[in-house]
């Protein structure tokens, strides 16, 4: 057991730090620290600089144009980054997609998408979920049948995070109605500028606009846009939602979270004292820190293992619930500290374009962040799925 | 030991709970949330001609109720339809400050629909502390800043707490004072607030304390309280109906055992959170009645958070769409807690009186 | 609305307060306050203090012998009794199967056994529970086949409470085998002193041996003490587990507990200040506190519906989870104030014999009854069976 | 960064772990909690003999191990196993003590596991405030009264705090010193322990003060975390295969879903005190080891609770019982919370040095 850094991660760890110190805009960290959604220049800016250093798709084989870093190396440059407040990479792409193409796509499908990921030629989306469907993806309804060279689709998507910004999306799409559940699903790479294609914005309880619906009308694809085998979809699927998992409990974020949390409350006075000295609220944020500093550890841990070779399904689901459950601690704790500041409604303040919305803590719309991050229990599996799966595989004998 | 309501009570919690259903569907009100004005003068009008802003007053006062029970049946429907018109601010806690200094022919005013007002007590830096005012009264004029001021645009008075010398005292400012500036915004939950500043404004005293400031406050807490149960009421009935609709892996979701059982133990809490309501609104005038309102705020502040966070989980994406109910109710739950003292400032304050 | 007490109320409790006063004897008092537990003698003399004045069998009616209090009269006593640190009512005869006879049993059996419960001729236990099957009731083994003019009984039940003081059992028995689930299933009563019965303490974790398992083998009772009639048992025990519910919540043995840990908190010292100026154990303390509250105004208004005439069966499940809640934190936090000496074993000392365990707040064993208290929530049909019942009842169309 | 156990480390997890699963049974243990030494000797020697009184110090001491992870390693294994035997306050704590007070030739029978030791520290009303010393040392003598010695009627010396002026010091005092009284009893959760009463009792100045005390102290919060850790695995452990071969209503109760999702509670719960221990354990030799140590008992306080109540919840009755092994396992945790300062306590240390 040796819980510090080697001298090659260390070294590591200040290359990162450096680098974050010289190439992140601080404007663009400061929208970041304060919850300010980023628009698709900043989050493009950002990507062409990592890209400039090699550093934009860490999970990527040097084969193709990637960073290949180990997991422990992910693990320093996530929390360096989440601790300078740098923008969360764009996933849809590098951390779902690539890693599919890598290993199911062709050689064509490689050569041509991958570069075009990394240099920003192409902003993908994510066409998973359906309406109606939630965490039960089987289930999907959108049709896509083989017409000549090309696929023609109809149906509708949604929760599709950022996907007006994409030019591209990937689908699953039924090509098998006659299949059941699983069966009968292909994995589609589709165009957005195709005729038959329309997004419409979901707006969110806290106002933000980032989450749309697609819908697609005959919308017809080339065939050449199949990934792999016709119906055999389910199984790419599963393997791009198992593949990124480095960052699922958001330590990082979490940490970042925290600090402001803690340099809010020293600010914010209670009955004539900095909050932070109060006893109730230093027991709220005393109980999260040490919640936060075990799954640090539970996190490097689990990396550790998979950097040796291990498979780490069933502890990704552990600290998905635990991270999120933090993490919304954390923005719960924000929004307590800001009082009756935490009411005004920052809707343009979500854009930093508003001066008139008080923020005295310099905190951002900290109650809008409480409320979007529900959404860390519900999307990308809820923590029911995840306890579900935790239950099968431990009582069907795994460990405890 | 009687827990039915009186037949007028019952009577009036009726009618607006029927006026409110047919009325202020989610559609309407998503239309008042992102007006400029963040209420509607119609609904406003239609509550004054229904009795409900006449039941936050007494007979003497020229209303016909202002007991708690009459502020927790009107805000229990008013938070049950997630009611963003400023009920609680201008016509219960300006209209019964003003009732207290006297000034009649404004409070019939107030009942009639007719009058707006704001409390402007809160200042920048002051979180929940009834003391924290540097606003100044000097010689007619008033000098200062308040914050997040609600109502504080479409008010036609202001209510300003100030100080004169050491002692907080209440003051009548006119919305077109000179010196007066209001810079408006919207609030999550839906209504506006606005930061007031005032700068030598002309200002008519209203001989009230800061004591008549915590009676009103009291009253506020009762009606919060009850709004938020409403809320919770509400939002508990959706996600029940959504439990028993809803299909997943096809069944209802609601036959899975661990939604039934969590849905139980919101049912459990909501429970409490009635009982809590019932405690504020009961010992309202009682000796110890601010150690009730205090275990009343605090706890409807934890099963608030409780029934919020678990409605919008259970529910799923849909719940974190805007223009779906449970979204601005869930918000109504949760950002109650930032007034009149959060929960942890009602521990402390329970933990203090309790010792006392 | 009116959450005062009526004149005529104010006078019952007043009425209470003096014969609690006058009539309870203060070592028996002692031992109820410091959770020692009370053996068979103190048991029967308060039972004869009681039945002394009419009050050992509140929900009785008057022509039974029974005080036929409204509900509000029983929240007054239960309040008071506890208050005053009374004993419990033993309930087995006087709740369980009082009201069963009273209902179901035949004129003969009433004027047999009502009156020698009331003047303690006879202790009952109860037989439901058996080995293996919990809250699962139905799946009862116990077999009693006629012979002639008797049952034979064979079979084991367990949890019997009190069973080592007791002369008479009323069991759950199968008499027709092929017969599904609940049906099958005959109520009968069952002396103790017969050939063939065998009491086995059980030992809980705690070390007090107040539950014990009854073994049958080839009992032979008479006929005449089958109650109602032959394989509607059922319906006859369901009856029994709805009758008694006034006091499910266990507002006023909560009230006397908390009482307890204040006076406790006040004494113990933390850090040179007493424990309950510390801010996080006063959070804990008030927080149960308020939640307190709300129950026994939950709890007085479900009695006030009942006494008007309404049915409380789902408020009953609901006052059954949150009241074991609250009785389980409050044990908690007894067990927390004691600090170090909360730890040693006061075997002898549930028995009020040892002097040598240190006790210096009096508390008696609070660790031992926050161990044993954990049954609130097991025994009694479980806080998760409570669930499912408020779940099913609610979401097939009960409000909300 | 590296998470595996050291090959030494890992042999001597498995040793331990099959020693005490082959000897250490249920039944053996109920016999052991239930005899007048509420301890076993024969234990004892063999636990000396498998080296892990040996793996509680340093090689300097004569052992072979006395880093964090050693410790970490045994008291989870003893943990695990609920095991009774006084290991952390005879050994780990007495032992330690007497090896910085330089006493090799003690140690060197600690670790051969004939020489028993106990720490008296605790007084009457101090709760766990490590200042609260007011038995007196004066002129080779010591009088005062110590409260809950654990071990104390086993031991052969016990090393007493006290002071000289202001000053606290330890002492050693023999078994059959004049003037030392103990009054045995029982604990609730196996072992046995003792009020102490020094009247003039000759005595042995160790030159060790509070620090060396503290510092002991801190060893013991990782075996005592360690240890809950331990008996944590067992409770859920045992509560995982309770479910899978328990049938109610004709299936496994595992497959009920709210039982399914809170086993998977605890296991996530399981896997955090797990990485507390770890920090406990690898940061116990840092500059701010206080802080993890405080975070770590905190955690395992709180975990703790949830893991023995949701365990015994979750099997029902059967937990309830004496003879069954989890009854011992979940007061093993829960009453390791009243050791070395409480989950409070504890809180309010990190928010100290936190705030430090």
């Amino acid at each position: 057991m040796d819980m510090s850094f080697t001298d090659d991660e260390l070294a590591f760890q200040n290359e990162v730090r450096e680098f974050l110190r010289d190439e992140l805009p601080s404007e663009m960290a400061d929208k970041v620290a304060k919850g300010i959604e980023l628009g698709k220049d900043d989050m493009e800016r950002w990507h062409a600089i990592l890209n400039a250093r090699g550093w934009l798709a860490p999970n990527w084989p040097k084969s193709f144009g990637g960073a290949e870093w180990n997991a422990v190396q992910r693990h320093i440059f996530d929390t360096e980054a989440a601790a300078a407040n740098a923008p969360r990479i764009v996933p849809f792409g590098l951390s779902m997609l690539g890693p599919v193409l890598q290993k199911f796509g062709s050689k064509e499908q490689q050569d041509h998408w991958l570069p075009r990921i990394l240099d920003g030629s192409d902003w993908w989306c994510q066409g998973y979920s359906e309406p109606g469907a939630g965490s039960d993806l089987a289930s999907l309804k959108t049709r896509a049948v083989r017409d000549g060279d090309h696929y023609v689709v109809n149906g509708q998507k949604t929760w599709t995070t950022l996907g007006q910004h994409a030019n591209m999306i990937f689908c699953l799409v039924r090509t098998d109605p006659d299949a059941k559940q699983q069966e009968g699903i292909s994995f589609l790479l589709i165009d957005m500028n195709t005729p038959g294609v329309e997004v419409r914005p979901i707006i969110l309880l806290d106002g933000s606009d980032e989450v749309n619906e697609v819908w697609f009308t005959d919308v017809r694809v080339p065939v050449e846009n199949l990934v792999g085998d016709e119906n055999e979809g389910w199984t790419y699927a599963k393997y791009l939602l198992t593949h990124e998992r480095a960052n699922i409990a958001g330590v990082g974020f979490s940490q970042a979270g925290l600090a402001a949390v803690k340099r809010m409350a020293r600010a914010e006075n209670h009955n004539g004292r900095p909050l932070i000295e109060n006893p109730h609220f230093a027991a709220r944020v005393a109980q999260v820190d040490i919640d936060l500093r075990a799954m640090a550890t539970s996190n490097l841990r689990i990396i550790s293992k998979a950097a040796a070779g291990g498979a780490p399904g069933l502890e990704a689901s552990m600290l998905k619930v635990k991270g999120s459950i933090i993490r919304q601690e954390i923005n719960d704790l924000a929004r307590r500290v800001a009082g009756p500041y935490a009411m005004p409604f920052a809707s343009e303040a979500l854009e930093g374009a508003n001066d008139t919305i008080p923020d005295p803590l310099g905190a951002g719309p900290v109650a809008a962040q409480y409320f979007n991050n529900r959404k860390l229990s519900i999307f990308g599996g809820s923590n029911e799925i995840q306890r579900g799966i935790i239950a099968k595989v431990t009582m069907s004998g795994g460990r405890a | 030991m009687n827990f039915e309501l009186t037949e007028e009570r019952q009577m009036l919690q009726d009618t607006l709970r029927r006026y409110l259903r047919e009325k202020y569907t989610t559609a309407v009100r998503n239309d008042i949330l992102t007006s400029d004005a963040g209420l509607s003068a119609d609904i406003w009008s239609e509550l004054a001609e229904l009795g409900v802003l006449g039941a936050l007053f007494t007979e003497e006062m020229g209303g016909f109720g202002g007991a708690g029970f009459d502020l927790a049946v009107v805000f229990e429907e008013l938070g049950r339809a997630g009611v963003v018109e400023p009920v609680l601010d201008s016509a219960l806690m300006g209209g019964r400050l003003l009732a207290s200094a006297g000034k009649s022919d404004m409070v019939e005013e107030v009942i009639a629909g007719s009058l707006h007002l704001a409390v402007a007590h809160g200042e920048p830096g002051g979180r929940y502390d009834m003391d924290h005012v540097h606003t100044k009264a000097d010689g007619g004029v008033l000098i200062g800043r308040k914050a997040v001021v609600m109502n504080a645009e479409a008010a036609d008075h202001l209510i300003v707490s100030a100080r004169d010398g050491d002692a907080i005292a209440l003051y009548l400012v006119a919305k077109d004072a000179k010196g007066l500036d209001i810079q408006g915004y919207p609030l999550l939950a839906g209504g506006r607030a606005g930061e007031v500043t005032l700068d030598k404004t002309p200002c008519e005293p209203l001989n009230l304390s800061l004591t008549d400031l915590q009676a009103a406050t009291s009253l506020a807490l009762v009606a919060i309280s009850a709004e938020a149960l409403g809320a919770m009421e509400s939002a508990t009935h959706l996600t029940k109906d959504y439990l028993m609709t809803r299909t997943q892996f096809g069944r209802p979701i609601g036959t899975f055992q661990t939604l039934a059982h969590r849905m139980a133990d919101l049912l459990i809490e909501l429970e409490q959170a009635r009982s809590a309501v019932i405690n504020a609104a009961g010992y309202l005038e009682a000796s110890d009645a601010d150690l009730h309102l205090s275990a009343t705020k605090n706890l409807i502040g934890r099963i608030g958070r409780l029934v919020a966070e678990e409605s919008i989980q259970m529910h799923g994406g849909i719940a974190m769409t805007q223009e779906y109910e449970l979204a601005h109710i869930a918000k109504r739950i949760v950002m109650a807690d930032h007034r009149f003292g959060d929960t942890d400032y009602h521990l402390e304050r329970f933990i203090a009186l309790s010792a006392a």
